[in-house]
């Protein structure tokens, strides 16, 4: 049977972070929430924060709780939501990875002892999610100097969402061509598709209720 | 019998010299300039003999491409190359080539269309071979008489003769063009003094194995031309490490052929091989030390794997030859496998008795076997080294080859020479002009004995440990690469 | 040699795709590199946006081609998180069977695409002959030969065909024994060891905050593993361990990468093997059999502010598929979804191992990360 | 697009033969020499180019893989003298196996440029075709033939490795059609082939 980190482990580990977490006062909610599919529905840590104490919490996360591992960072474009209309969501990672030890010159290897482990040591995720009102040019503190991962993440977001981070040394096109337009950022919900009026294929996938445009008056 | 070893059946350069004769007398002999009738006479053998090298060589090429495709395509579970001549009468898919030899003025064509009958009818669509094989999903591309990917050299060859010339504009055009011909024109003059047979060889200088070392190593020159002019980074650099790793290969290779001249004592070419027969012992089983440094550099010669770096695909896209495409591509690729060949054919001369058949004295009748397919058989076998390390044995890298070269190959290159100076110094009895038969059996099994203790490499300690078998584990042994402290 | 610049791509055979390499050399030795991606951007998150749910998978299928079953199983779990979809338990193995497979299909295709980089064509072609037996495999459950459109929300397409498990064990016992001819081509060639040992060093703790995860960080001698660490799907219930190297002092380098997939092939073979025995009867492979969501006629749907994830162990690291719900009025699209590539995070890593070695250490360390393009640049 | 940065000298074999052929001798006229070496030439170079086609070494996306097992052993691409290049200079056929984005046209049609004629383009799969499933896509273009001209396409998404193998024979039968020399006065390169259409 193989062994992995068992729903009790997760739970305990996520109260202890949503505990502590209330020391930030009101810019920072923090809450234990759930997965909603799969045999286990483990929990997860979900934190909503204000992007100007983003920075701070994360340099917390890191130094206290031992948060290792930035897995994704991306921005969402609400423009129906006046006070809301750009949204930053981080997913974090505790991994709990150290270097191998080294014992007599010799490297062994970490085999981590999954039912002993408590605290800090759980692996656990997190997701944090941030809210900035209308703006022309939206801005979160990066923590790229933080989590390195972090890097090219903030610059993707830039680039697809267009939203900037300060503090974040060599922004660039990622992924777009490097001569694309200032200001250019195709996941903005101005930006439509091509095609975007053919629609009705999609609406109706087997094309059940397509008709011919001149049905009815050919016999 | 040791007489008929030197001698051959087809004594072609005799009859080649005969019929020169005979024209330059009847001709230059009866002008007023008949006291140059021996210059015109030996100028014109030389000329029809190095023709005639020249077209063997190149018509036996095609076998030595014919097997590196095969060979290489069995080594990694493929066919390797399957076309053949049939699509040429037959066409592709259905669509027919036409019946174009009735095009052919004259009537000229009917014999084709004949022959073409002919072979529609024992080796065509319709053969119940091809049948069983496709829908066995086997594919049967013709009978094994058509040599089944024997002429897709020969196609690959005509379209580059259809290919356009292209020269990058910023490129240096003048050495642009000329690198080629350099390469192909020093590769060419090799065979000269390769002898093929006793009596099927262009040139008998006095000093040939000097001459051919001297040739031999222009060509990376040409390389160094090549990479240079072409205006392409990937390209300079590749001639760049051509010109580096020169040093590193061609000394053991010199010094490793200065033993085998010590051991023969001639700087000919054909009286090494004929040492070889009248002492009756080949040159490998007294230097087998020597067989094997010859054959690692000359794989570095002829820029093969392991030692390809000067055309790494990995890195360097083609390497030296990116820029060039067309014929000059062509003839490039040809003169890699000429150079190829002559290692091989240099490896069957100093090593492997040359046209000088196995057990010539024991084995009845053998000598009646033309000695030039002797040549043929044991340079083939040879290459069959070359695309086994191709398949087998990955790249090594820059430092590396450096590094093998000077740490390895010139010290045992240079024990090599010493053995070979110490046995002809005191083994060889010279009176007779024989080896003591003991010898060439102690060295060579001792040799082998060696060499398989040697090639178990495992290290007991570290396997019981678990580490790893190339030790870099820890941090005091020093390793090619580490540069990032 | 005066330091230059050579830009390495976007067609070379170092790529393993279509980017560019940008690398400052001096003489032979690589001073400073950039990488530049973006040469197959799709778009595909903004595409996503305008389909619904189920056509989403097959877009999935497509990001990386080597490993079509992990990235679609990734988005699937992310959608059933975010339509709270429960799974039966059947259906839960024949995933691990198919992503298992896949995994070993994607780490063969990646062994296959290193030994170029190290300069043998050999072990290539060995191990896209193996690769087709996978292929097979897949193609049995699947349909298709790389993009089979497998998961579905809520199960699976079909159940496993008759005979499937009989074809599996036999060509997975096959498959362990040719595992040997690669380690006899590789491991035990001089060469092949003093190209990738020693060179490419990665420490586990860097590699972690650069956003590395995966085989890359297991080679650097931590189990850690999404699969027990994030636990999901069935993987308690069978008998295994994620592979982990011991590495050098200096950190993992590429022959550890190298060893470390070629364990996890073994791994995912016996883990395959394992699930086959264990797995339980019946033909219960979807939560609700004809249900409308899985034909596309009245698909699936998520509110504004429903929001769904899911870490996945993909066979390159750590995947993550964000969606948010709400894409239209009838919730029938999602209205974002967020991609985490490990590859896109990797590269730059990658391109930063690579500085002070030589220019033939450049294709033995990138393809050490194993790149995949398609995923990186969406 | 013309690259400027490319000089072309164009060697045509059948210049060659219009030189034999042009020489004023009426023996030569006669011996209708110029016959000869143009149906046997002719023959034989059309014969060694369809039989000897280089595709360029690229993998774009999905159907990379696909031509990557078209060279393994169950395939087996260099049995039918299909072998992979990586220098353009050194290729005939251009193997697009993937979507085009904005960002890649540019280097597509260099590397076009950068090979010698005669040279062939095949669109492997639906997103080289049309964009495929990213028809929609901000960044794609709807398909290879909007830069670079196609002479086979091959559909699928993405082609199995018999498809690319067939769409390799179809290209050769569409060498022995429109012949293997490229002419000055026809600049028309034939209608394309869509492989399984027949």
């Amino acid at each position: 049977m193989g062994n992995e980190v068992n729903a009790k482990q997760i739970l305990s580990a996520a109260e202890e972070i949503v505990s502590d977490v209330a020391d930030f006062g009101d810019a920072v909610n923090a809450e234990v929430r759930y997965h909603t599919s799969g045999r286990r529905k483990n929990a997860y840590v979900y934190i909503e924060v204000t992007a100007s104490q983003w920075r701070e919490l994360a340099l917390w996360l890191k130094k206290s709780k031992k948060v290792d591992y930035c897995s994704m960072i991306t921005g969402i474009h609400w423009p129906e939501n006046a006070d809301a209309t750009w949204q930053v969501v981080a997913h974090l990672l505790r991994t709990g990875v150290t270097n191998p030890a080294v014992v007599n010159k010799r490297v062994h290897e970490t085999k981590v002892d999954i039912e002993g482990i408590s605290g800090n040591e759980v692996p656990l995720e997190f997701e944090i999610s941030m809210t900035i009102p209308e703006t022309r040019e939206p801005s979160v503190p990066s923590v790229a100097d933080i989590w390195v991962g972090a890097d090219w993440n903030e610059k993707e977001t830039w680039d697809l969402v267009g939203i900037d981070f300060d503090g974040h040394v060599g922004m660039r096109r990622v992924l777009l061509p490097h001569d694309s337009p200032t200001g250019y950022h195709p996941l903005q919900k101005q930006h439509k598709l091509r095609y975007h009026d053919f629609n009705e294929m999609y609406d109706d996938a087997q094309g059940f209720g397509r008709k011919p445009e001149d049905s009815g008056r050919v016999k | 019998m040791i007489l008929l070893a030197t001698e051959d059946v087809l004594t072609i350069r005799d009859w080649v010299g005969i019929a020169t004769d005979f024209v330059s007398e009847n001709t230059i002999g009866m002008s007023r300039h008949w006291e140059y009738t021996d210059s015109v006479s030996n100028f014109l053998t030389e000329f029809i003999m190095c023709v005639m090298v020249f077209g063997g060589i190149m018509t036996t090429l095609l076998i030595l491409l014919w097997m590196e495709r095969k060979l290489l395509g069995r080594f990694m579970d493929r066919r390797g190359a399957r076309t053949s001549l049939r699509s040429l009468w037959v066409g592709e898919n259905g669509v027919t080539a036409g019946e174009w030899w009735n095009q052919l003025p004259f009537g000229t064509g009917v014999p084709v269309g004949m022959l073409n009958q002919f072979l529609n009818e024992v080796a065509g669509n319709d053969h119940e071979l091809e049948a069983v094989s496709r829908v066995k999903n086997r594919s049967y591309h013709g009978v094994w008489w058509m040599l089944p990917g024997f002429f897709q050299n020969l196609a690959d060859g005509m379209k580059f003769l259809t290919k356009e010339h292209m020269v990058p504009e910023k490129a240096d055009r003048y050495v642009f063009e000329i690198a080629p011909f350099l390469i192909i024109a020093t590769t060419v003059m090799c065979f000269t003094f390769i002898p093929l047979s006793p009596n099927f060889y262009s040139n008998n200088s006095e000093m040939s194995i000097l001459f051919l070392m001297a040739i031999f190593s222009v060509a990376p020159l040409g390389v160094f031309f090549a990479g240079w002019s072409s205006n392409n980074k990937y390209t300079l650099l590749g001639g760049i490490r051509s010109a580096a790793q020169l040093t590193a290969y061609e000394i053991p290779l010199l010094v490793t052929v200065l033993s085998v001249v010590v051991l023969s004592g001639s700087f000919n070419l054909i009286e090494v091989i004929e040492f070889q027969a009248d002492s009756g012992v080949w040159n490998i089983f007294l230097l087998p030390l020597g067989g094997v440094l010859f054959l690692v550099a000359m794989v570095a010669e002829v820029e093969r794997i392991p030692f390809d770096m000067p055309e790494a695909e990995a890195e360097l896209v083609e390497g030296w030859w990116t820029e060039y495409g067309g014929m000059r591509w062509g003839l490039m690729f040809a003169s890699e496998y000429l150079r190829t060949y002559a290692a091989c054919l240099l490896f069957a001369h100093f090593f492997l008795g040359g046209w000088e058949a196995p057990f010539e004295d024991t084995i009845p009748y053998i000598h009646y076997v033309p000695h030039i397919l002797w040549v043929f058989l044991k340079a083939w076998f040879m290459f069959v080294f070359f695309v086994w390390f191709r398949a087998a044995l990955h790249r090594v890298r820059t430092d590396q080859i450096l590094e093998f070269g000077w740490r390895w190959l010139l010290p045992l290159s240079l024990v090599n020479l010493a053995m070979a100076t110490a046995l002809r110094l005191w083994v060889y009895d010279g009176i007779n002009g024989e080896w003591p038969l003991l010898i060439p059996i102690l060295i060579t099994s001792i040799s082998l004995a060696l060499f398989i203790l040697l090639s178990v490499d495992e290290d007991p300690e570290a396997l019981e440990a678990q580490t790893r078998p190339f030790s870099v584990q820890t941090v005091d042994v020093a390793s090619p690469g580490q540069h990032r402290e | 040699m005066a330091e230059m610049w050579i830009s390495m791509g976007p067609q070379h055979p170092m790529t393993h795709g279509l980017w560019t390499l940008k690398v400052k050399i001096d003489g032979e030795t690589v001073v400073d590199t950039e990488p530049d991606l973006g040469y197959i951007h799709r778009g595909v998150e903004k595409i996503c946006e305008a389909r619904d749910f189920t056509q989403i998978t097959p877009y999935a299928d497509r990001l990386c081609y080597a490993s079509a079953n992990t990235w679609s199983h990734a988005y699937i779990y992310a959608a059933e998180d975010l339509l709270e979809v429960e799974v039966p338990e059947r259906a839960e193995y024949i995933r691990m069977v198919a992503v298992e497979l896949q995994r070993i299909a994607s780490h063969l295709m990646w062994l296959g695409a290193y030994c170029p980089d190290v300069g043998n064509l050999t072990g290539m072609v060995w191990c896209l002959r193996e690769r087709e037996m996978m292929m097979d495999l897949l193609q049995e459950l699947g349909g298709s030969r790389m993009h089979y459109n497998f998961p579905r929300i809520g199960g699976v397409k079909r159940d496993l065909p008759i005979g499937f498990a009989l074809r599996c064990r036999a060509k997975l016992k096959l498959f362990l024994d040719r595992i040997q001819e690669y380690e006899a081509i590789l491991d035990e060639s001089t060469i092949f060891l003093v190209r990738t040992q020693g060179v490419g060093y990665a420490k586990a703790e860097e590699m972690i905050n650069h956003g590395v995860s995966g085989p890359n960080v297991r080679a650097a001698g931590h189990n850690y593993d999404v699969r027990w660490a994030h636990p999901y799907s069935i993987y308690d219930e069978l008998d295994w361990e994620p592979s982990v190297e011991r590495p050098s002092i200096k950190g993992s380098d590429c022959y550890d990468r190298y060893r470390v997939r070629v364990e996890e092939m073994r791994q995912s073979a016996l883990m395959v093997l394992d699930g086959l025995d264990k797995m339980p009867g019946g033909a219960d492979t979807h939560y609700q059999s004809g249900d409308p969501a899985i034909l596309g006629k009245a698909p699936a749907r998520a509110a504004e502010g429903q929001t769904g994830f899911h870490h996945f162990e993909d066979s390159r690291g750590e995947s993550m598929f964000y969606l948010a719900g709400g894409g239209d009025e009838r919730g029938k699209h999602p209205y974002r979804v967020s991609i985490r590539s490990p590859m896109f995070i990797t590269i730059p890593y990658a391109s930063k191992c690579m500085i002070g070695y030589k220019i033939a250490d450049i294709p033995a360390i990138m393809g050490s990360f194993d790149p995949c393009i398609g995923e990186t640049d969406r | 697009m013309v690259d400027e940065g490319q000089n072309y000298t164009t060697f045509s074999s059948r210049g060659l033969l219009d030189m034999v052929g042009d020489l004023n001798d009426k023996a030569l006229e006669a011996s209708r020499m110029k016959d000869f070496i143009g149906v046997l030439g002719g023959r034989f170079l059309n014969w060694a180019q369809r039989k000897s086609l280089f595709p360029l070494h690229l993998g774009i996306k999905c159907c990379a893989l696909e031509m990557a097992a078209a060279g393994a052993p169950r395939f087996d691409a260099e049995s039918f003298g299909v072998v992979f290049r990586s220098s353009p200079r050194q290729c005939d056929v251009l193997l697009i196996n993937g979507p085009i984005s904005k960002k890649f046209a540019d280097p597509v049609v260099r590397l076009w440029e950068q090979m010698p004629e005669p040279k062939w383009c095949i669109a492997m799969g639906e997103c080289a075709i049309s964009g495929g499933p990213y028809f929609q896509s901000y960044n794609i273009l709807e398909g290879v033939d909007t830069v670079i001209p196609v002479d086979v396409y091959i559909p699928g998404c993405p082609p199995r490795p018999e498809a690319l193998i067939d769409g390799f024979g179809k290209l050769r039968e569409k060498i022995i059609r429109i012949g293997a020399v490229p002419s000055e006065e026809t600049e028309v390169r034939g209608a394309p082939i869509i492989v399984a259409d027949d």
